[in-house]
């Protein structure tokens, strides 16, 4: 990643000189035009054909807009409610309600943290029992009034520990599938950062799957590839390109929806841009949906997960 | 490509093949015991009761009414999709895993009567690369379903697997989607699924279809956890309880309804097939 | 209660007198005889109109048959289903399929333990939310497979403390008489012991309410009405005789369905009588059911419930 | 029998009564305020924002569209059923709690509008015998979300209760059935339902209908809890977290979903109202 580092430096230097540019009325306008050209050029580089391995770490940048970036950009009356009404309010998973230019919706939405202490309260994004219940209660209640859901994927996976077991992580990310399958309302999925397993599964069965240009959406983490299959921590990138994990690999196999562009170097790189872009996938599929009957979009979502998978039929 | 070219090989039949050996020494009490009691008395060493470890046929067999097996799941096998190749590629390790199995995948699908009463009944192999859920045993627990709906009977799925399919990628982690679908479709036809969660019921299984019983039971000795061990360890520095992960936890902490010996699991499906499948008397 | 205790020693007293009888060859026919006719009109005397009070006291007696001991007796092929999918499995309230007399059943019942061991488990019969939720999932599978439902009250209440607050026991009652309410199947609801407040109403709110004739329902426990209302835990006994808690005064309100007897001096004198007595309740109410459709029975528990109060109507 | 006789003196009004004096102590701050800013600030000590006790009718006063309020319950009166008779008889605390309150129950149901948007409103009274649940009540609270499928517009409840009635024993208690009945026919007509838990929201009125909101809200200081804390520790002697009970534990413990302050509440409504009654755009 020396390359990035590269770019960041030069970014920087880029940025000096504008100052001088404007403080001391010194005229580096041909410098700065120049330097800001051969930025560009060497960012086309380098992330054009990004490796799978460096996708993974840009999903996983923390300077990356999470959940509540994009909610603040795309949806800003978000109106959240909290609670699983069971025994907790897990903030690595967050619901509400919200418009989306003047259509109603219901918002279900992974947070990481940005900061230790926020990560702590928000489980470095790794939803409990007590999150993917209150997913749950949160589809029950959109499909009541008749809202569409969009939910907002971005965890490293379900929160392993000793409290989830306790709780039955498994039966809970069973129960939210299950419910996101059988609610009849339109429903969105975005993997706006890491689709971490089961974790991001359990609210991303959706009637459409959009993936951010740069998000990941795997069965395990390379790491946990490496580790397994590999035996080794540090084969990550041979586990992360074997894994198939970015959006344009998975578009190519039929698996998501649509890719959200984002500007070169990652979505970081310019929120506004990249909110806006999802924006309108979101109001795209959403109107697309919205022209169909709810029986229709039922059958096309059970076809749809009915039929997933590749295997060979043998010959007579 | 995989061992199974055609489907006259594919079928699984229940013939027992000879054994090689007539003795097998307990790892557990030591004692040297007869082979075929052990296989007569469900694997479970006539001496101490320990639990050898059951193959998918040994299960169906313990559960099954003799001759009344019939194979009926699609004649699939797995693909790969994503070209994985890690130590091995995917392909070698599915053809090895099929000829240390004698196994198409890592799930038998059959037709069964248990104690008279027809049930389309499932058992995951463990030994088929850790009995994961790729798409082949999505694929062949959705006909299952399916087949259940068609003959009208329960659907009964006894998992053994440490989750899913690594090698099948997204794939593998859909058919936690998939089959619970399948699963919904089952549900509105009100016929009963009855799932068994053996030594281990883990990831992606647990998350999805295991869990999904409309009655959970957990044979003895189980272990049912969502995360392992030693991921559990390497996130949180956490004391884990004694009991963690094992059937008395699941029990303890309302995850399954029931934990049963294996000696009586057979008669446990009984009385639940029994109480679903008889008519109501008015 | 001096009087029980006399009637006690009297039936004591008999029983050596037959065993006597027995052993030796002394003919007593004729003296047993006659403290048999002179103990039936004690008996008689004493508990012909018992006080509420005496009632209560019969009600909580631990001699008492609890849950299981009618399951035994009525559903002898009673499959328990444990836990509430969620975080554990309720020792105070036990669900389960069953078979009345050849229909199908699922079974929801309060269990009260037997001995301090066996009150610890099962906290004195007092569910906390994890029992309402194993309730609430059995009322759907119920629902799923078409079975009626029977649930046996007997509870003080629901358990007030930390755990039941933490795991919002409100919510999960509430939930839980929702889930009763709602399930398309015949429920009938029987108060074999004490019928305790919002814990008793949670799995009571059904078709049909029966009660062992010493059962009591009540919205508080005498002792607490005492406390509150007399600021005296002396006045128990007003408290019992205001709150018009008992079987027959039930009945008398319209309140409940039918009083099941119970042997004099109570229940607990003559299990298979009583559990008979039930059966045949339970039969009857739940073939008369059986010949209404769906709709009619919904029809009819919406309409019961709605209409439960007494109020006065203003003159225009 | 109680005071209210006939309809005529029944309907509440939101006059405001002359106030006997002009000045009240803060029992939080000591400092003497002047009571109309008092009440022009919600019933917020200006000094140190203690909240001061609202009554029901200064409740729905401070929530809703100035002369937008109508009565709409139901000219009902409690009974005696029970014939009940403690250190009073009950129709003897009735004409007190009717005489201190001047309200015929301890409920006020009213259409009303909040910020332009109709409503269906019902705000307890706790000083109204502790708040309490008995078949008036009852009947109120279901004849207004009836009120609610006829206009069609969303209910709000504003709990402020002791739990159930005692004194009308069993017939309090199966209120908790007969206001989640209709509950659940307000679900199947799509309508908001907004619970909304003022201190303090206990037994039997938060085991039910107070519980079932779309949305609940609690007040900033609401008491939200089912046993009160006499009971509890008589039955257990179990130590009590310091926030046991409070709004903060309610939210911290799933069980709500908000905690507004006193005079964000309207605006609060008047947010929830606007997204669920303006149409879709397409
Ligand atoms: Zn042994
Ligand atoms: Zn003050």
């Amino acid at each position: 990643m020396s390359d990035e580092k590269t770019l960041d430096l030069l970014e920087a230097k880029i940025q000096e000189l504008r100052e001088l540019n404007k403080v001391d009325g010194l005229d580096l306008s041909a410098e700065i035009s120049k330097l800001e050209k051969k930025l560009a050029q060497m960012r086309t580089e380098l992330y054009a054909n990004l490796a799978d391995w460096e996708r993974v770490r840009i999903a996983r940048n923390t300077k990356r807009p999470y959940a509540l970036d994009y909610i603040g950009a795309i949806f800003p009356g978000f109106y959240e409610l909290h609670g699983d009404r069971m025994c907790g309010d897990d903030r690595a998973l967050l619901t509400g309600f919200a418009e989306l230019d003047g259509r109603k919706v219901a918002i279900i939405a992974q947070q990481k943290g940005r900061d230790p202490a926020e990560n702590k309260e928000r489980y470095f994004g790794m939803a409990r029992p007590q999150g993917y219940r209150k997913a749950t209660r949160m589809m029950h209640l959109a499909e009541r009034f008749r809202f569409p859901i969009i939910s907002l994927i971005d965890t490293p996976g379900a929160y392993p520990g000793l409290e989830s077991e306790e709780k039955n992580i498994g039966g809970a990310i069973a129960a939210s599938i299950l419910s996101m399958l059988e609610i009849e309302v339109p429903t969105i999925a975005v993997i706006i950062g890491e689709g971490g397993s089961g974790g991001a599964v359990a609210i991303g069965a959706a009637d459409r799957v959009l993936m951010l240009e740069n998000g990941i959406f795997s069965v395990i983490s390379p790491e946990g590839a490496a580790a397994i299959l590999w035996k080794s921590k540090e084969r990550v990138k041979e586990a992360a390109a074997s894994l198939k994990l970015t959006a344009p690999e998975l578009l190519d196999m039929g698996v998501i929806d649509e890719v959200i562009p984002e500007p070169l170097g990652g979505a970081h790189k310019d929120i506004v841009q990249t909110a806006s872009a999802l924006k309108q996938g979101l109001i795209h599929h959403l109107d697309e949906l919205s022209e169909k009957t709810i029986d229709e979009i039922m059958a096309a979502r059970y076809e749809r997960y009915r039929d997933v998978g590749r295997y060979s039929t043998l010959s007579d | 490509m995989p061992i199974f070219k055609d489907k006259q090989y594919f079928r699984v039949k229940l013939d027992k093949e000879a054994d090689e050996s007539l003795w097998l020494q307990c790892k557990s009490c030591g004692e040297l015991v007869f082979k075929r009691r052990v296989r007569e008395n469900n694997n479970i060493c006539p001496n101490c009761g320990e639990y050898f470890f059951l193959t998918a046929k040994e299960r169906i067999e313990s559960l099954i009414d003799e001759g009344s097996f019939e194979d009926v799941s699609r004649p699939i096998i797995a693909d790969d999709p994503l070209g994985f190749q890690d130590e091995k590629a995917y392909p070698q390790r599915l053809e090895e895993a099929q000829q240390k199995t004698g196994l198409p995948s890592a799930i038998i699908l059959a037709s069964a009567s248990i104690s008279q009463m027809p049930s389309v009944i499932g058992v995951m192999e463990f030994q088929f690369i850790g009995g994961s859920m790729g798409s082949v045993m999505g694929e062949q627990i959705c006909h299952g379903m399916e087949e259940a709906i068609r003959r009208h009977c329960a659907f009964i799925l006894v998992s053994s697997s440490g989750g899913a399919r690594i090698q099948e990628g997204i794939f593998a982690l859909l058919q936690m989607v998939k089959t619970t679908a399948v699963r919904a479709r089952l549900a509105r036809e009100r016929l009963p699924f009855i799932s068994v969660m053996t030594y281990p019921t883990t990831g992606g299984v647990l998350a999805s279809i295991a869990s999904l019983g409309d009655i959970i039971i957990a044979e003895k000795g189980a272990m049912i956890g969502f995360a392992g061990r030693r991921v559990i360890k390497e996130t949180i520095a956490e004391e884990l309880p004694k009991n963690f992960q094992t059937d008395a936890f699941a029990l303890e902490h309302g995850i399954i309804d029931r934990v049963v010996k294996r000696e009586d699991l057979r008669s446990e499906l009984t009385s639940v097939l029994k109480f679903f499948q008889e008519e109501k008397k008015r």
